[in-house]
Formats: structure tokens, C-alpha cells, sequence
């Protein structure tokens, strides 16, 4: 019974039970693995429009007219990929970075713009920063600020699914930082425990604001943690649309079958600061963001694409054209709507309001006509 | 009608819930085959299976944060928490999420959750098996928070919690699971949110109390009675949302007041009515209101006895108020 | 004497204690070699290495936890907390165990660690980068819980809150981490805790106030003196312990009390002030206590400047408190 | 890139690098792996002493004498076994169940007894339920109720003793329970990032509560979970005294080196209730339970010393009989202690008391003086 595990530094052993090969652009064939040509280009059109917009919401914020931003550079294939696997019917529980998914998943930009100017378009009604997107109709599930609670929460969307037999997975998004949070551990050994149709889908790009992967935990990587649950973890390049939407469709069809949750970490890097608040010329080398940026995903598509002449230049160009245009678009549109409404704080606390909160409405309602408070 | 104690109370409530809708599961540590370590969700397991009777790994996270799952894809989970003072591994699941999904999807996403669990002292259960910490929840906006004190509230109150459309905190007192029993209706009665329940009539002082302080603070305006004043007697049960014409209503007519929690004092839920009174009942009253309440240290274990507010202290400070000019 | 920001006299109190004591260290997100997201660590990881100023893995449990060990040890940590939004996971850690060590120890085990949080809203954060939840703490028996509002008073509690012997999470308001600047006298010069601070004094109604609210409750006063209403303002900044001698004070003096806070009500930390009026300076009371606090909501993002108070809440509050008769 | 991993179901390839030999009860010559002769017949005496104050205790508390116990019976070996490897110096942080540990390492069996009769000799001053023993004496941290609380608790003391440069190391001593609690994650976390000394010291008794082993979590073991973390862990025969010690010796030199925690996942079997508050029968199998008594640790070793003849019949009875007399004499010291003062519960909330607290002791003495209240 004395035994002594030591397969932390064994990366052979790892890999000793590989299902699936080594991932090549052209490996195609099983239907479950394989994006038609109109469905990588698809893609990579939502790649470029993921793009400009957050080039955009960029400049907006540092116009100020919006509060806060949260940009996704360099994890676009990560997002589409993943977002692509998907059917209607799963359910989506995202971080603040999953712009992408909500665009690939069929969310119109303006919903987005609106919810990024918390303006009377905005489903959530402008109770959130910018970036904590929910969009009940498409299933996405409203982000929140505190790292790691949605990933439990997927958990037990997918036990709902799978106790009405519905036929659907959850997909918990999340960063590497928050592999380190409570809800990490509690979601992945209830989904263990109860086999759920979840997948963990982890877009690890290097960095938990200014803590690098190294720093955040000696597991040498993340999907192996799932092995501690007893349940497959898998890295795949998350720069390789393909090689994500794979390891997605995979990971989905085995929840689906009933064997359980997969872990998927997706290798990206974050382009971008964290956040508009924060600095990286800091903490991080300008040498490591480059190297990083040799392998920009959606570089990497447009080479693909163009390689396998399912694109050309003209082509090119007016995509990147019609996102700019799409972008634009929207933005004004979203300009143009009107803020929120300034009664609207008050609703919906519960179903129905308490008579403390109908009380604090009068309150309310004598301070905006006596003029206390300005809307 | 059926003579009941407060669990078996709480676990008809149960029974009757999920034989009515099967969306309606219960999930917890050792709530299916073990029947809950004070029993309440005995005899469910048999009934409903693993399926909606589940035994969860050690992980409070997990449990709401699972149930919040659940509540969203439109199940009606009630997640047993062994004791409030093991709440706290899914306090950020409670306050940052629970308590806030409706809200801040704007109204996209109720979360109907309810969590169930047993509080207070007088078990000699010590620190980590006593503690009243209600006014944390109390002060987080987005919950409801009750605690009944007799069988027929146990079942009604937890009917209405399953079938509200809010997260609801329900709070069982332990100290009198078995000790108070009383008749309860059979099937679907409900006993709704936000209704003090009056437990004694009085005019000269007004005694708000809940849980399984009731009991004794009934003992005490015994006690005065037989000196000659008059206690009110209010059962609150519904701490969020409060019954606050209720609250008002009595000083109005006593002008006096006292507030029982075995909660420690400083920030506690008493604090919340003195002030509710002292704003809005300001000029009936005719006296300091006086808070009988734990003292403002952890839950003590060998003089929990010296640290619980009983019959005596509640007449105590109750006849100081009633004379005091 | 030197000019400083509230934030850079929180950095310079962090500094002043790590150089005085080599056992005092910093561990939290982000607190090394980014200096914080607020900055308030800035440069002390050059300092004094990655040894004392740790970066620790994104879990507030294992921040708390490991801080409860290094005391135990004997170290002085002092953890941070980016957002006190984000200090729940760490909750059970804060109010199971660190409030609860030396007592439960029976004086062995004294648990000395100082949670730095910056809280509060006026940043458009939303409800993540916003709440005022104090009144958990403050209701938690073996916590201290302190706030400043002047750069003097971060400096001088920070560094008692150091050399103090009991746990004290230390709330720093963010809102006014830069629009507040003022004199901080250079070395270890402390503010002690339990002393409420005057910031103005009057004669017809008693301010409450700290943190954040106290500028804009400064201003309102500004403006009741214009209207002929001399109010005094009281800084609380000690919560836990409170100058309740203070507090009765300027009531027995004014008559009239008007409690301020971001937080939501509803069971928050006014009603703490209220209830001890309520009961100890009740024959002083001209009037209803009147509090001016956040709404009982989550807190919003678009419209946060709706649900704060503000100068002309507070002082609409006071102007009808003062007159009220 | 693309790489699946599988280790879960291969059984194998965990001890593909294993380290230490099996165990054997003959394979002694390292020192840091051997029990003297007279260190075994010592653990037994001390295994023997705690079987029987555990048997004591159960009585003591059904015939209302304490108020609550906690039994250990089952654990002696893997509780013994570990004490022996810890050094003067070394800090324990139990869970409630650690009794034979705090006899092992030095604890009088009679302030034992006081905290569990929580008597004026109780260093807790009565504050706690019995079992949640603490002293500062034998760094012994006073146990709490909460589970896994005490993990993390002990990662921040070893990294502090390393900060010092202190040659101690840390001890958890938690439940297969307990590996599915928040702590349980931050706090392997942690020790692994700053390899800190810590021995995380796991009794898998099979159970926690009613919930059996195979429906915690789905790893083979609890062991490998320490793989997540960046380190080694070991599953150990926690009937097996020497194993037991040895592996803990083991963890206890690697920590000191510098080379960071070590999980031990001692298997033995809860042969009680939970508590003096649960009824196993209503959830667990007799022939589980006879099974597991098969295995007895008391027994075991019993054997093992008779076999090695350094025990014979007469001087195992003068064991068993000095154990007796010992509970024996303790208890009716214990039981002659007076009670805890009734103004102690006032104390020790700070370092010196509030002005509120200073009030509610003159409220208190108020009302004990005018017989409202009453020792
Ligand atoms: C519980 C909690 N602690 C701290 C924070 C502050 N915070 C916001 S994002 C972040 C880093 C998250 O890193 P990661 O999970 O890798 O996601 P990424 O931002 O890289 O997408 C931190 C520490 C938070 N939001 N929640
Ligand atoms: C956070 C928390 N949740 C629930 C409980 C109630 N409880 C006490 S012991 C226990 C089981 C612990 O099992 P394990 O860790 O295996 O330790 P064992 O009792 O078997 O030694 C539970 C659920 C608790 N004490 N703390
Ligand atoms: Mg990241
Ligand atoms: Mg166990």
C-alpha cells in the first residue's frame, strides 16, 4: 500500500493515454472535429469583428464614453472556437472577458454596445460595468465580478439538464487565475461526483492581472488538475480555432453520452492590459508580449484561410471593411440610445417590491420633484 | 390537523413541496440516506430517490453554488446547510450572487433558491454549533430571511418559501425542534412573508421577538402579568421582508419597547428595529428601548446558559422599560 | 509634515511599519511587483523584496488563512483585499477563525492580522467594485473595524492597527484614495482606536458619519449653516471599538441625530447608532433619528450617484431633522 | 499541442516513479525510517492509553457526564504514528478528531480530560465543545469546528517558520471529508507555490459523516490530488504504525530540505459514530465495519510486537492496566475540578476589553447580583 506518486514532472506520462492526435490544420474527417470551409471563414469573420471592436472599445474608454473595458485581444479563436462547438440550447456562464462568445453565439453587437453603455438598451439595465454581459435569449448567463462563481454554477445548470433530460452541456468560462478559487475546486469535484454534462473551459493567456501562470499554482498545467477530480483535462493551443472547436465538440459529446465533465485548457495570451485600469508595462516584458503576438490567432487564421485559398486579399479586405462598417454602425446607434431610466435602481431587487422598498421609492420620488437629487 | 414537532413540521413542509412539483429537490450533507443530522429530511430519500434527495461532498460552495445552477435552468433546488455557522464556505455564493442574479441581469434571471438551515443556541453546542448571525443576510439586499418559532409556521413559512420567486434564507431554531410541538394543517397552507404573527396582546410594552427566543419571551410577559403589566408579545418570523406596521403599530399603542435576539448585540438585527422606531414611532414612545440580546462575544460553550437571553432577563429589562420615566 | 493622498498615506503607513518591524509583511493580489491596482503597495516590493511583500495566488481563502498561520507564528501580515467586494471567499477565515482564535484559544492563541480592503462606492464599479458591508464586521464579536477619511487618520490607524493586538480589517473609502489630500505628520505617530473624531463642532443636529461620507457630509453642513442650522459632525472612523461616549455626547448636546452611510439600511450600521441612542440618550431625543444611507438594493452601476448619499441628501436629512417638532 | 490526458484510470502509472520501497514491517536502516524496538512498545502503550480513554469517554458521555465526544477508535496507528515523527519545535493544526496525536505528543491525558469536561483546569476556558482541544504548550493549535479551516492555517505558519528560518516544519491533520473544502484547495495551493514546510496529514476513515469515500470525489485516491498542486502524495497503510511514521518522516526531511509539502493519505477506518451525536447504523453496513475491525490498529501491532518478541502476554496486560488506572485516576481528577468561573465568558474577546465590553460585564454582574441570572 506504500506508494509514491510522482507524476508532477513526468510530462511523458501525461500523454501516455493520448486519444486524440497531435492536432494538424489538416486533420480533418470525423464530422465532430471538422468546421466546413464556410464555417472556418464564418469564423474568422467573427474573429476580425471581435477584433475591431475591442480596438474600439478601447479608444471609447479612453474617450470616456464608456466607464470601463475589458479587452479579449489575442483569445479570439480561443472564444469563437468554443462558442462555434456550441448548439443552441447549452447554456453559456461566462467571465467579463467572453465578448467573443457572445458575438459567435449569435448575440447582435448593438446588445452588446448597449450593455458597454449601460444605456436603456441594456438588458441588464445598466446595473453592471461594462463587459458583465447576460443575454437570457441566447442562454448567456450574466456575468459577475467575483472570480470563480459561475464555474459551480454551471455545474448545476448542467445537473437541471441532466435531471429533466434535456440534452444539452453548460460551459463554465474562466481564466487560469481562477483555477485558484474555491468554486474551482467545488465545481470540478461535484461534477466529478455527479458525472454533469459541463465543460471547463479554461482560457488560460498567461496572466491573472499582474500574477503569471507560473506563480499561480506548480501544477505544470492547468487541465491536469481535472485528473484530481477524476475526470480528463486536455490542452489544446487556443491560437488553433480548429484544434479548440475539436476539443469543445469532443468534450461535448462526451457529456452528452453521460460520461461526464472534460476540462479544456485553451493556451492563449492576453494582448492587452487586464482591464482599462490596468498598467502591464509594470509587471510584464514587452519581449514576451511580442513573442505572443507572432502567433496572433486571427494572423494565424487569415494565413490558413489564404494557404488553402478559401480567402484572398480582396476578400480579406472586405471583411475587415464590413466588421469596420458593422462596428460603426452599431456604435452609433448605441450612442444614440437613450440612458437609462433613473427610477430603474429600484427594480427588481425581488419579484415583487417590499414595502421597504416601496417606501424608499416615495423617498425617492420626493427627492428627484424637490429636487434633491438630480437624474 | 396533526400534533407536530418543529422538525417534523419542517420535514411534512418538505415532503409536501415535493410531492406536489417535482422540480422541487433538496441537496445537502447527509440529507438523503442518513435523513439530515437532525432529521428533518428524514424519510425523503426513501420516497424520492438519490435524484432529488442529494448527498452532496463536503462543500458548502458547491452546494449553493450548484443549487444557484439548478434555480437558474428553472429547478427549484432547497440546499440544507448543516448549521448557519457552516454557511460561510458559500457566503460569496449567497451575498455575491444568490442575492443579486435578478437584480443585476436586470430581471433576466430570477434565482429561486431556498437554504435551509438550523441556528441558534441552548444545545451546548458551542461556538460553531449556536450562532444567530441572521443580521448578516438581513443586511443583504436581494434576500429573504425567515425563522418561525412554532410547527404550523415551520411548514407554512417553508411552503412559501418554496413556492416564492426570491432566494429565501430559512432559518430553523434547533434549540426548539422537538421541544415545542403544535398543530398543523395538512397539505398546501401557506403562511405568508412580511405578517408579524401576535402572540399576546398587551398595552404597556411591546417585546419583538423570533426563533427560539419566543418561548421565553411568552415566559416573561407571563411573569409580568402577574405583576401587573401588560406585555405585547411579537413573534416577527419574517425578518426580510419585515412586517414594519406591525413593529410601529404596537409601540403606537405601548409607547415602550424591547427588542429579544440571542444574536450578539452590537450591529445585530434588534439594532435595525430600534432604529425602524426610532424614526418612525419616535413620538409614542415613551421610554429608551432596551435590546435583550447575546453579549458582544463568540458563542461560549460551558456558559452558554450565562450568555443566552432567558425568560428572566427578558422580564428584567421588560419591567425596567415599563416603569422607566 | 508632509502633503499626501489618502492612498499615499496608506502607502507611507505600510512603509513606516515594514521598516520599524521586520516581522510585519504584505501578501495579496497584485500587492508586488504591480505595487497594487491601486497602488497602495507601490514600491515596497523593491524594498523590501518578494519575501514580505507576497503575491499570492488568486484565493482570498489561502490570503486570509496563510495570514492567520503567519500570526499564530508570530509575523505581523497585513493581507489586502483588492475589493472588499472580493473578501467573501475569505469570510468563513475572517469570522470562523480569525475573530474567534483568541477567544476560543482561551488567551493562547492571540491572532494579530490586519485586513487592508478598500471599499465603497462614487467609482462607477458596479456592484462588485462598490459595496459598503461593514456592518458584517462590525457584528462579528472579536474583529476591530476601522476607517479613515483623512490621509492623517490612514496613516495614524494603519500603523495602530499594526502594533495592535487583536485582528482589525482596515477600510480604506477609495472614492477619496486622491481627491483628499492633507498633512501626514512623518513617523510612527498613531491615532488610537475608539475615538471618534470632531470635525465640526454645532448645537442643533449631531452628524454621523465616516469613510467617504465624510466630505459630503462636511459640505451639507456647510450648507445648513447657511440656512441658520449649526451642525456638528462626528467622524466615527473607529467602528469596532465605537467612542460611544462621543456619540451619546453630541446628542445630549443637540438633540438631534442624523446617522450617514454608503451602505445599504437596512440592518446596516446606522441603525447600530440609532439603537444606542435610541437607548442611552433617549431622554435627550428632540426628534427622529434619521438616517441618510444607500438604498436597500444591490448597488447600481449607471446610477450610483442616485444611490449614494450626497451634500444635498444629507443636508435635506438634517435641515428636516433640525426642525422637526 | 493537442494532448489528452488519462491518468486517471491508470493505476499504474501513479507508482510508475515511486520512491520508497513497499512497505514491509521488517524493512528498517535508514534511521529516518525506523521505530526503535522500544519507540513501538512505547506507541503501543500509547495507543492503548487512547483506545481506552476513547472507550472511557464514549461511557462518560452516555451516562451525561460530558456533554459530547468525538471517538477515534480505528485511527490510533495513523494518529500515534504521525505524532512520533513530529520534533519539538513542529506545529500541529488538528481537526477535532486528534486526540491520540496530542497524547503522542506530550499532552497530559488529564488536560485532555478538562477540556472535555471544559473545567476551570481547561486551558479553553470551557469556550469550546469537547474534542476541539488546543495548546499553546506543545504548539497543539486549538482546533476548530469548521472543516478544513486548519489547512490553510497551516501553510501560513510553515511559510512563517521559513521566513524565519525556523527548521520546523507544519502539520494539517484533516478527513478524506475535509479534501472537498475550499480550504483544502487554497491551501495545498498555496503551500505548493511557496513550498512551504507543511505535512498535509489526511486520515481517510472511509467517511465523513453518513457520506462515504467513493461519493466525495472521483479520484482513485485522495493522495494524487496533491499532483494538482506541483507535489507528491502518498497513499499509506494507516493501520501500519511504521508506515505511517515513516511517511511522515519522510515528508517531514523533504520539507525541511526545502523541497516543499507532501500529502499522506492515511487509509484506516472509522470503527465509531461520527460523534456522540450520529447513529452509523442508519447509514453504514455491519460487515463493512467487522471487516474493517479485522484490521484493528491496537491488534496489528499487538501482533507485531508479540511476533518480534517485545511483548509477551504479562507485560501487554501491565499495559492495558496501567492504561486503566491512568484514565481512571485522570477522570476523577477531572471530574473533581471546579467549574469554569461564570464571569469568563466576558474575557479574552481582545487583547483588553472594549468600553462596550467593560458595560455588558457591569450589565452581567448587575443581573447575576440581583439573581436574574444564575451560575
Ligand atoms: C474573488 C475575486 N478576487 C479578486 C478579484 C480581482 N480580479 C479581477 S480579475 C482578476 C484576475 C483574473 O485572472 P484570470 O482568472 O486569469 O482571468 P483573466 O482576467 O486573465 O481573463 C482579479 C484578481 C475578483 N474579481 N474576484
Ligand atoms: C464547513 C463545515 N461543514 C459541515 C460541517 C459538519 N461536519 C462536521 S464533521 C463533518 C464530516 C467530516 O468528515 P471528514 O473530513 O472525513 O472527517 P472525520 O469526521 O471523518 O474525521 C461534517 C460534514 C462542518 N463541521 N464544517
Ligand atoms: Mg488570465
Ligand atoms: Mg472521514
Amino acid at each position: 500500500m506504500y506508494r509514491y506518486i510522482a507524476r508532477t514532472v513526468n510530462e511523458d506520462a501525461l500523454m501516455a493515454k493520448s486519444t486524440a492526435p497531435k492536432s494538424s490544420p489538416t486533420a480533418e474527417g470525423a464530422s465532430e472535429g471538422s468546421l466546413t470551409p464556410e464555417r472556418r471563414v464564418a469564423a474568422y469573420r467573427l474573429m476580425v469583428l471581435a477584433r475591431l471592436t475591442d480596438e474600439r472599445c478601447l479608444v471609447l474608454q479612453r474617450q470616456g464614453r464608456i466607464g470601463f473595458y475589458v479587452p479579449l485581444q489575442g483569445q479570439e479563436a480561443a472564444q469563437v472556437g468554443a462558442g462555434l462547438a456550441l448548439e443552441p440550447g447549452d447554456w453559456a456562464f461566462p467571465a467579463y472577458r467572453e465578448l467573443g462568445v457572445a458575438l459567435t453565439i449569435g448575440v447582435p453587437l448593438g446588445s452588446i454596445l448597449d450593455q458597454l453603455f449601460a444605456n436603456s438598451g441594456d438588458v441588464t439595465k445598466g446595473r453592471q460595468m461594462p463587459n458583465h454581459f447576460g443575454f437570457r435569449s441566447h442562454n448567456f448567463v450574466v456575468a459577475s465580478s467575483p472570480i470563480g462563481t459561475q464555474i459551480t454554477q454551471a455545474v448545476g445548470a448542467a445537473m437541471a439538464a441532466q435531471r429533466r433530460g434535456d440534452a444539452i452541456v453548460s460551459i463554465a468560462f474562466f481564466g487560469d487565475g481562477a483555477t485558484s478559487s474555491n468554486d474551482f475546486h467545488a465545481a470540478l469535484n461535484f461534477a466529478g461526483v455527479f458525472k454533469a454534462p459541463t465543460i471547463f473551459f479554461c482560457q488560460n493567456n498567461g496572466w491573472a492581472i499582474s500574477l503569471p501562470r507560473a506563480k499561480q499554482t506548480q501544477s505544470p498545467t492547468l487541465a491536469e488538475k481535472a485528473l484530481a477530480y477524476g475526470f480528463p483535462g486536455e490542452v489544446v493551443d487556443g491560437n488553433d480555432l480548429t484544434a479548440v472547436y475539436r476539443a469543445v465538440r469532443a468534450a461535448r459529446a462526451r457529456a452528452l453520452s453521460g460520461e461526464g465533465p472534460t476540462m479544456i485548457e485553451a493556451q492563449v495570451y492576453r494582448f492587452g492590459p487586464h482591464s482599462t485600469s490596468d498598467d502591464p508595462r509594470r509587471y510584464r516584458a514587452d519581449a514576451e508580449l511580442e513573442a505572443a503576438k507572432q502567433k496572433d490567432p486571427v494572423v494565424r487564421l487569415q494565413k490558413e484561410l489564404m494557404a488553402e485559398h478559401l480567402l484572398d486579399e480582396t476578400a480579406d479586405r472586405a471583411i475587415w471593411e464590413a466588421a469596420k462598417a458593422e462596428v460603426a454602425a452599431a456604435l452609433t446607434a448605441a450612442e444614440k440610445t437613450a440612458p437609462v431610466d433613473p427610477h430603474s435602481f429600484l427594480d427588481d431587487v425581488f419579484a415583487s417590491p417590499t414595502p421597504r422598498l416601496v417606501d424608499e421609492r416615495v423617498r425617492f420620488e420626493e427627492l428627484l420633484r424637490d429636487g434633491v437629487v438630480k437624474p | 390537523m396533526t400534533e407536530l414537532t418543529l422538525v417534523q413540521a419542517v420535514n411534512r413542509g418538505l415532503q409536501e413541496a415535493m410531492r406536489a412539483d417535482s422540480d422541487v429537490l433538496v441537496l445537502g450533507e447527509d440529507v438523503g440516506v442518513n435523513g439530515g443530522v437532525f432529521r428533518a429530511t428524514e424519510g425523503l430519500f426513501k420516497e424520492f430517490g438519490a435524484e432529488r434527495v442529494i448527498d452532496t461532498p463536503l462543500s458548502e460552495t458547491g452546494i449553493v453554488g450548484t443549487a444557484i445552477g439548478m434555480a437558474l435552468y428553472g429547478l427549484k433546488p432547497i440546499a440544507e446547510i448543516q448549521f448557519l455557522d457552516f454557511i460561510y464556505p458559500a457566503f460569496d455564493q449567497i451575498v455575491s450572487e444568490l442575492a443579486k442574479f435578478r437584480y443585476r441581469s436586470g430581471g433576466q434571471y430570477p434565482c429561486h433558491v431556498v437554504i435551509r438551515t438550523p441556528y441558534g443556541g441552548g444545545i451546548r453546542g458551542g461556538l460553531y454549533h449556536s450562532q444567530s448571525t441572521e443580521a448578516y443576510f438581513c443586511h443583504t439586499p436581494g434576500l429573504k430571511v425567515v425563522v418561525p418559532s412554532t410547527p404550523a409556521d415551520a411548514k407554512g413559512l417553508l411552503l412559501t418559501a418554496v413556492h416564492d420567486e426570491d432566494p429565501v434564507l430559512f432559518l430553523e431554531p434547533k434549540r426548539i425542534y422537538r421541544s415545542v410541538t403544535g398543530e398543523v394543517p395538512e397539505g398546501d397552507v401557506r403562511v405568508p412573508f412580511g405578517v408579524a404573527r401576535t402572540v399576546r396582546e398587551g398595552t404597556d410594552v411591546s417585546l419583538y421577538a423570533y426563533g427560539a427566543m419566543v418561548p421565553p419571551t411568552v415566559e416573561a410577559a407571563e411573569t409580568l402579568a402577574a405583576d401587573g403589566i401588560s406585555a405585547e408579545v411579537i413573534d416577527l418570523r419574517s425578518l426580510v421582508p419585515l412586517d414594519e406596521a406591525a413593529v410601529i403599530a404596537s409601540v403606537e399603542k405601548t409607547g415602550r419597547a424591547v427588542v429579544v435576539h440571542e444574536a450578539a448585540r452590537f450591529c445585530g438585527y434588534g439594532g435595525e428595529i430600534a432604529a425602524l422606531l426610532a424614526e418612525k414611532a419616535f413620538y409614542s414612545l415613551k421610554a429608551p428601548i432596551a435590546r435583550v440580546t447575546g453579549y458582544d462575544t463568540p458563542f461560549p460553550y460551558a456558559l452558554e446558559n450565562l450568555y443566552l437571553p432567558n425568560a428572566q432577563t427578558i422580564a428584567h429589562a421588560a419591567r425596567a422599560t415599563a416603569r422607566a420615566t
